[in-house]
């Protein structure tokens, strides 16, 4: 390679950049552009659904309207939804070239104030994402909250070295991984063989199949939170030896 | 960090907007629409990090910019057709149903980001492009 | 009779698959083609006219026979069952014999399909299953002959295609209708009416062997399979010329701008593949010229249906019948050359078979009392209307395309009996009567078949109507003066050739090379031009555009550009730019 | 209580539930054979259903549409199920065995989650084609995209991967255009239901910045050209019944939605000129990728390629069934032809690229390597393959008889009913170059061999399947009145109705 070439490609190289950011600013702003006068061309509203929503609470078996469209109007989305999160763990087992934790990497040695704060912590974490689940009935809460605070915790108990879902069997954290689904699933046959519209809960029984597939669904996505902090590729060694060794040997 | 400078920007825009369109003497720029136009600011943003950027973590991040754009979009929407009990709660729903969607996409995309860092050494699509 | 059509077609079909079963030897394969072609030879002979509705298939298919297709069922039918039973006999120590077989019901149909189909779809689906099995047949002999023979097949096959289904389409969105017996005068009402049917023309052409279009067929013919070359050139080749017959605006309307074309098309045709024929060496190969200038005669038929409306009820009968005596001929001619192959080592044997060779292709030459001349009275006949300068052309022709004949089917002649000589002894398989009763049958038939067989009439028409024609001495006498003549210009120039240096042999494929020197020449003169080079710009781009047109010399452009498509940044102000170009059309 | 629309979704989401709990190698081959076969039969009845008694629609919770979230299942939706349901049962039992333990090709992580992430993909396919909900179609398409993308990480090699980040991050972008749209789209008429939305009044901006968003989007997602760029790489590095899945299915689920939105929210005949740059984009499409496909010495390469070419025929449906800005139909008359051509190309290319890409894992097994260069002898030594692979070039080139031929009929004649004779230019063009592109693959296979070498030997079902298909996508151009009588159940392209 002649310093002609260098040089004459580090300046193809300067100059792409420099049409890459212009053309991608002015893209980008033409688009601003149009979606501003698009919004300020927007109907002044009320428009939506409020009305409707709240009209049919009394039916829903909770309280809280943004529930209530979660899993009783708009059920099948969530349930689509938890299926993307059940989605997301299977994928990463894919990229890890197995469907289980075993060869995670042993948690870190124990640091005793992490430990105690852990210890700590855990129990509220826990009390916490109850009361989420609970309140999710008349306030904002529910299953989401409540799954994603229950799976800080587990991230946490796997930061301080605590042994938690890498100990339990494979078999147990598929089931727990995907009984969300499998709750949501389980609703849609029942109903269909009831005689019901799919994922229909009759008014009177409503609210407490709806606590009941909520806490599944929380088991699920605190699982699923914990599993993707716990099974992130490079998790198996230390990343840095690690992408070393490989490039090494991707090289040779 | 143009993309961060922007993001925090936008941000504090739309915050002195709001707090200006609070005030009853300005009707006409509604505090719903500062955040519409926020999030159509945002998404755009977004949208332009995503195309001048080759680093994973940075695309993978500008599509979370791009999609806060869009849910704060519906936030916003679900504010201005507030009726008497209280605000619309399907836009509500569906951005509690995208955000899941996004982090599970976005988890996804980091691990294949990883991934791809410990095969192959880079952590970008076109080796080469060192513009991060 | 409904049974019947649908025999002639499921039987077919369903043969091509059963000959793949390993219990299936030569013998029996040779009778499966022969049991597969028989009902359509049935319909031939015995069917009225008659349609028959198939709703579900396609867009709704319709098959049927009517008078004219009657005769070409008949040639088409007898080939194909006369062929199939000699294959059972050559092809026995075939390793690929189910291949061949299989292609051969294939192709068969497709040749049956296309005669039985009365609507638009049909005829083209069958026609090209036909055309696209027969490459099967082409290729069956490996080696570089049939490879080269096979590519130059498929890519006029296709081009024939293209032209083929570009003609239909336009026809049926111009209102012509689906249905086989409103085309025509559909063709004729629509506005592009000439356009339609020069694309029909050239598209069937390929097929039919119509110059210039006819490059594949002297390669194809001589590097098939004999029974193979029979059936081609016999059978498959008519198929372009009753798609003509019943897709043309023939009789409904004058094309003015492209009768002429065709007229002269086929005379050139006529005369220059007769020539060109008679310098070839391989009696294969003389045969297939051989059929391109008999099918130029044709062309020049059709070009005066074209010219002048009025006549084409008169002209068709008589194609007709000189289709089906060709066929009949053509086929004898090819199986011929294997029969003496096998029967070189015999006198009686050889005596017999150069009697029957010479029987064909008398026939052929218009030899009275033999059939060939009943079909070429009735032709000129046909042609020579009151006020028809192209009708006078082609009665004027007629005998001196029989002097060409005479000459090229001479040749053919001297060769094969050159071949005999020289053989003699040689022959591995010794004649059994699998191969003669076929080739027996065929020949006999081309002498009789035009006596035979009534022309096909429209009663409901005032035009003047076929009439089965008698010969008288003055008749017989004016077709025989040709002949005499081709034998006469034979024996001056075999005579001439042996006094002068040995010439090499004109290629196969004449006006092939032509192309294939066009496209070279196109391809070196692209190369050659060059991009301008780089203006002296200030600007950054200057890099990139210096690099591009460096990649451009090197032909890597498509490569770079998709390459740089796939980078984030060029996909992304992609997207973006889509997305814009979309709103702005829609607010502008 | 037997509801096909339900079951056609339920069916593959409880297979998929199964194959992830149970992923043992006892149970794999029954829960799949099982899934499969459920499935199949839920879309059996739910076409029997449509056919015998028309369109379908059900509230899903009991809530009628503005509220709660409507299944309907009309001609087109029903079209699209059963085309993935012949073509995924097919690939389906090729990957039986492909990730069985007699394939030395696999990973046993592999074995294990093929099944549960193909099955969810396939319910979500369903899910798409029923849905009557643009932000439910999103989350149907996000589940799509991840199975796909973890599908194409299966294999574990780093061309996979790359190729599937590409993919995963053009998606990404795809659905949150889409998804941005949907969200303007609420903003103007306070409703997601397809049918709601589509009774309203035209609105004038924020419904034009939701078309471009989500067109764009969905055109993304799609790879038409020029965005196809994620597209050869990701099928081409994928497991073969994963290129299968999605060269012939996923990139169809978002061109349906496109044509939804076309037809039923935004007017999309009204919009002439947009018509036509989308199907000048398809047409683009057609010469591109073919001439890339010319260019590329990997089979599978060069399926990928020609994939891209073949997505541009669907997007000739714009311009044919736009109205010129006088406001007649362009194509007056000839609408069914278009419809149904377009739709009966999705078919037989489906058919025709699932068989071409399980032909080519058969031949990536056997050889160990998919250069064409080193298909030597492949005539003799695969001789089903070859014609499998032989008979589904007939039907991409669209030569007679086959769907192909069929569907580019259709297409032309529609085409030049509307006096846009440019298409039929490009069609045939297009033509020309795919059968170029089939000769130069197939040229290889007829070759001989220069020297014999080991080869892996091939079974037979694997063999078959790539068959079945090519067949299929051969025989379907021989019967088309039920398609076209299916294709106008419940009105899905309602143009019809519009003076």
């Amino acid at each position: 390679m002649t310093r002609h070439d260098a040089t004459l490609r580090r300046r193809r190289r300067r100059a792409l950049l420099r049409v890459r950011i212009v053309v991608a600013g002015a893209g980008a702003l033409a688009l601003a552009l149009l979606l501003v006068a698009a919004v300020l061309e927007l109907p002044e509203g009320p428009l939506g659904l409020a009305e409707e929503a709240a009209a049919q609470l009394a039916h829903t078996g909770v309280d809280h309207a943004v529930t209530a469209v979660l899993l009783n109007y708009r059920s099948y989305d969530t349930w689509l939804e938890v299926g993307v999160l059940l989605l997301a763990v299977m994928a990463i087992f894919a990229l890890r070239g197995g469907a289980h934790l075993e060869n995670v990497r042993p948690a870190p040695r124990r640091d005793p104030l992490l430990t105690w704060l852990t210890r700590l912590l855990i129990p509220m974490l826990t009390l916490t994402a109850g009361y989420l689940l609970w309140l999710g009935k008349f306030a904002p809460g529910g299953a989401f909250q409540a799954g994603v605070v229950l799976g800080a915790a587990g991230a946490m108990l796997r930061l301080s070295g605590t042994p938690s879902l890498d100990r339990i069997g494979d078999v147990a954290i598929r089931i727990l991984l995907a009984v969300g689904f499998l709750a949501f699933l389980v609703a849609a046959v029942a109903t269909r063989l009831a005689g019901l519209d799919m994922l229909e809960l009759p008014p009177g029984r409503a609210g407490d199949i709806i606590l009941m597939v909520e806490t599944l669904a929380t088991i699920s996505i605190a699982t699923t939170c914990a599993v993707l902090v716990m099974a992130m590729p490079g998790a198996e060694s230390p990343p840095a030896i690690a992408a070393k060794d490989v490039r090494k040997e991707a090289r040779t | 960090m143009t993309l961060l400078s922007c993001g925090y920007m936008s941000v504090c825009f739309g915050v002195a907007s709001a707090a200006g369109a609070a005030t009853p003497e300005t009707p006409v720029l509604t505090s719903h629409l500062v955040y519409m136009l926020t999030a159509c600011l945002l998404f755009c943003i977004g949208l332009f990090g995503l195309i001048t950027r080759g680093h994973l973590m940075r695309n993978v991040m500008s599509l979370n910019v791009m999609g806060g754009g869009v849910f704060l979009f519906l936030v916003a929407v679900a504010r201005r057709d507030a009726g008497e009990s209280g605000p619309d709660p399907v836009p509500h729903a569906m951005t509690l149903t995208g955000i899941v969607v996004a982090l599970a996409a976005s988890a996804f995309a980091l691990a294949l980001a990883r991934r791809i860092h410990s095969i192959t050494g880079e952590m970008r699509l076109e080796p080469g492009d060192d513009n991060s | 009779m409904n049974h019947l059509l649908t025999l002639a077609i499921l039987l077919p079909a369903i043969g091509s698959l059963a000959v793949f079963s390993r219990f299936i030897g030569a013998r029996a394969s040779g009778v499966v083609c022969a049991v597969a072609a028989a009902p359509a030879l049935l319909l031939g002979l015995f069917a009225s006219t008659m349609e028959h509705d198939v709703a579900w298939m396609l867009l709704g298919a319709t098959f049927g026979v009517d008078p004219v297709s009657r005769i070409f069922l008949i040639f088409t039918g007898a080939l194909w069952m006369a062929c199939g039973l000699y294959s059972a006999s050559t092809m026995r120590s075939d390793p690929r014999r189910s291949a061949y077989f299989f292609f051969f019901l294939l192709s068969m149909t497709g040749n049956f399909g296309l005669l039985l189909a009365r609507d638009v779809g049909a005829f083209y689906c069958f026609f090209a299953l036909m055309t696209f099995a027969a490459y099967g047949l082409v290729v069956h002999e490996r080696g570089a002959g049939p490879r080269r023979a096979g590519r130059v097949y498929i890519v006029m096959s296709i081009l024939g295609e293209l032209l083929l289904l570009a003609g239909l389409i336009f026809a049926v969105a111009a209102g012509a209708g689906i249905d086989m017996a409103d085309f025509a005068s559909g063709v004729a009402a629509a506005p592009n009416q000439e356009l339609i049917t020069a694309l029909l023309f050239f598209g069937l052409g390929v097929k039919a062997g119509a110059i210039p279009v006819h490059v594949w067929l002297p390669l194809a013919h001589p590097v098939a399979p004999t029974p193979a070359s029979a059936v081609l050139s016999g059978a498959m080749i008519k198929a372009g010329l009753f798609g003509w017959i019943v897709m043309l605006p023939l009789g409904w309307s004058p094309a003015p701008a492209i009768a002429p074309l065709v007229v002269t098309l086929g005379l050139l045709g006529a005369f220059g593949a007769a020539i060109y024929g008679a310098l070839q060496r391989d009696p294969k190969t003389i045969l297939a010229y051989s059929s391109v200038s008999q099918m130029s005669v044709m062309v020049v038929a059709i070009g005066a249906g074209l010219m002048a409306p009025d006549r084409w009820p008169l002209i068709l009968g008589a194609l007709a019948i000189y289709a089906c005596s060709h066929g009949f001929a053509k086929g004898a001619l090819f199986l011929g050359v294997a029969v003496a192959k096998q029967a070189a080592g015999r006198d009686m044997l050889r005596r017999m078979t150069m009697m029957g060779l010479a029987l064909a292709a008398l026939t052929i030459a218009g030899a009275p009392p033999l059939g060939g001349a009943i079909a070429k009275k009735s032709l000129k006949a046909a042609a020579a209307g009151p006020e028809s300068p192209s009708g006078d052309a082609l009665a004027l022709l007629i005998p001196l395309t029989a002097i060409m004949t005479t000459v090229v089917l001479g040749k053919f002649i001297l060769v094969m009996a050159g071949a005999m000589r020289t053989n003699e002894g040689k022959s591995a398989v010794r004649l059994s009567p699998w191969m003669a009763a076929p080739w027996l049958t065929l020949t006999l038939g081309a002498a009789a078949a035009a006596w035979l067989i009534a022309p096909p009439t429209e009663p409901m028409t005032d035009a003047p109507q076929p009439t089965i024609p008698s010969l008288s001495a003055g008749d017989a006498l004016a077709a025989l003066w040709p002949i005499a003549l081709g034998v006469l210009v034979l024996a001056i120039t075999m005579r001439l050739a042996r006094s002068l240096p040995k010439a090499p042999a004109a290629p196969a494929g004449d006006l092939l090379s032509l192309y294939t020197l066009a496209s070279r020449a196109t391809v070196a003169a692209g190369r050659r031009t060059r991009l301008p080079g780089p203006a002296r710009w200030k600007l950054d781009f200057v890099p990139l555009v210096l690099d591009s047109i460096e990649q451009s010399r090197r032909g890597e452009t498509l490569t770079n550009i998709e390459r740089a498509m796939k980078t984030w940044p060029v996909a992304g102000a992609v997207f973006v730019m889509i997305v814009i170009t979309l709103a702005a059309m829609i607010i502008l | 209580m037997i509801e096909p629309m339900a079951w056609c979704i339920l069916a593959p989401f409880i297979g998929a539930s199964l194959a992830f709990l149970l992923p043992g190698r006892v149970w794999r081959r029954p829960i799949a054979i099982g899934a499969i076969g459920a499935t199949l039969a839920s879309v059996w009845m739910l076409t029997s259903q449509v056919w015998n008694s028309g369109a379908q629609r059900m509230d899903l919770s009991g809530w009628p549409a503005p509220l709660g979230i409507g299944l309907a299942a009309d001609g087109f939706s029903v079209f699209m199920i059963v085309m993935t349901g012949v073509v995924g049962s097919l690939i389906g039992a090729y990957a039986l065995w492909h990730y069985s333990d007699l394939s030395d090709a696999t990973e046993p992580a592999e074995r294990r989650l093929f099944w549960p992430l193909w099955l969810i993909l396939w319910g979500s396919l369903n899910a798409i084609y029923l849905s009557s909900d643009i932000f439910n179609i999103y989350v149907a398409l996000e589940v799509i995209t991840l199975a796909a993308v973890a599908l194409i990480t299966l294999s574990g090699k780093a061309e996979a991967l790359v190729a599937a980040m590409r993919y995963l991050l053009a998606a990404f972008l795809g659905s949150l255009s889409y998804l941005m749209g949907v969200a303007l789209l609420y903003a103007t008429h306070g409703a997601l239901d397809l049918v709601i939305i589509a009774d309203q009044e035209r609105a004038g901006l924020p419904e034009v910045g939701a078309f471009a968003l989500m067109a764009t989007g969905l055109a993304l997602k799609t790879a038409l050209f020029p965005m196809h760029f994620w597209l050869p790489p990701a099928h081409s590095k994928a497991a073969a019944p994963v290129s299968a899945i999605l060269s012939a299915l996923v990139v169809k689920a978002s061109f349906y939605v496109l044509l939804r939105l076309w037809f039923g929210v935004f007017d999309g005949p009204a919009m002439y000129a947009v018509g036509i740059l989308l199907g000048t984009l398809g047409s683009a499409a057609i010469i591109w990728g073919a001439f890339q496909a010319l260019r590329q010495m990997s089979l599978k390469l060069l399926i990928a390629h020609s994939t891209v070419a073949q997505i541009g025929y669907l997007f000739l449906i714009f311009p044919l069934t736009a109205r010129r800005p006088s406001g007649e139909l362009a194509a007056a008359g000839w609408i069914t032809e278009a419809c149904t051509g377009v739709s009966y190309h999705a078919l037989s290319h489906a058919l025709a690229k699932a068989a071409m890409f399980l032909g080519a894992g058969v031949v990536l097994h056997v050889y160990g390597s998919d250069l064409l260069t080193n298909m030597r002898g492949m005539s003799r030594r695969l001789p089903i393959t070859t014609f499998a692979l032989a008979i589904a070039g007939v039907s991409l080139m669209g030569l007679p008889p086959s769907g192909g031929f069929a569907a580019k009929w259709l297409i032309v004649t529609a085409a030049l009913g509307a006096g846009q004779w440019w298409w039929v230019l490009v069609i045939l063009i297009g033509g020309l170059l795919t059968a170029g592109y089939i000769f130069l693959m197939l040229r290889w296979a007829f070759i001989s061999e220069d020297a014999p070498i080991q080869l892996r030997p091939a079974n037979m079902p694997i063999q078959l399947a790539a068959l079945a298909l090519a067949l299929l996508s051969v025989l379907v151009g021989f019967r088309l009145e039920e398609p076209f009588q299916l294709l106008v159940i419940g009105d899905p392209f309602p143009i019809f109705d519009l003076p």
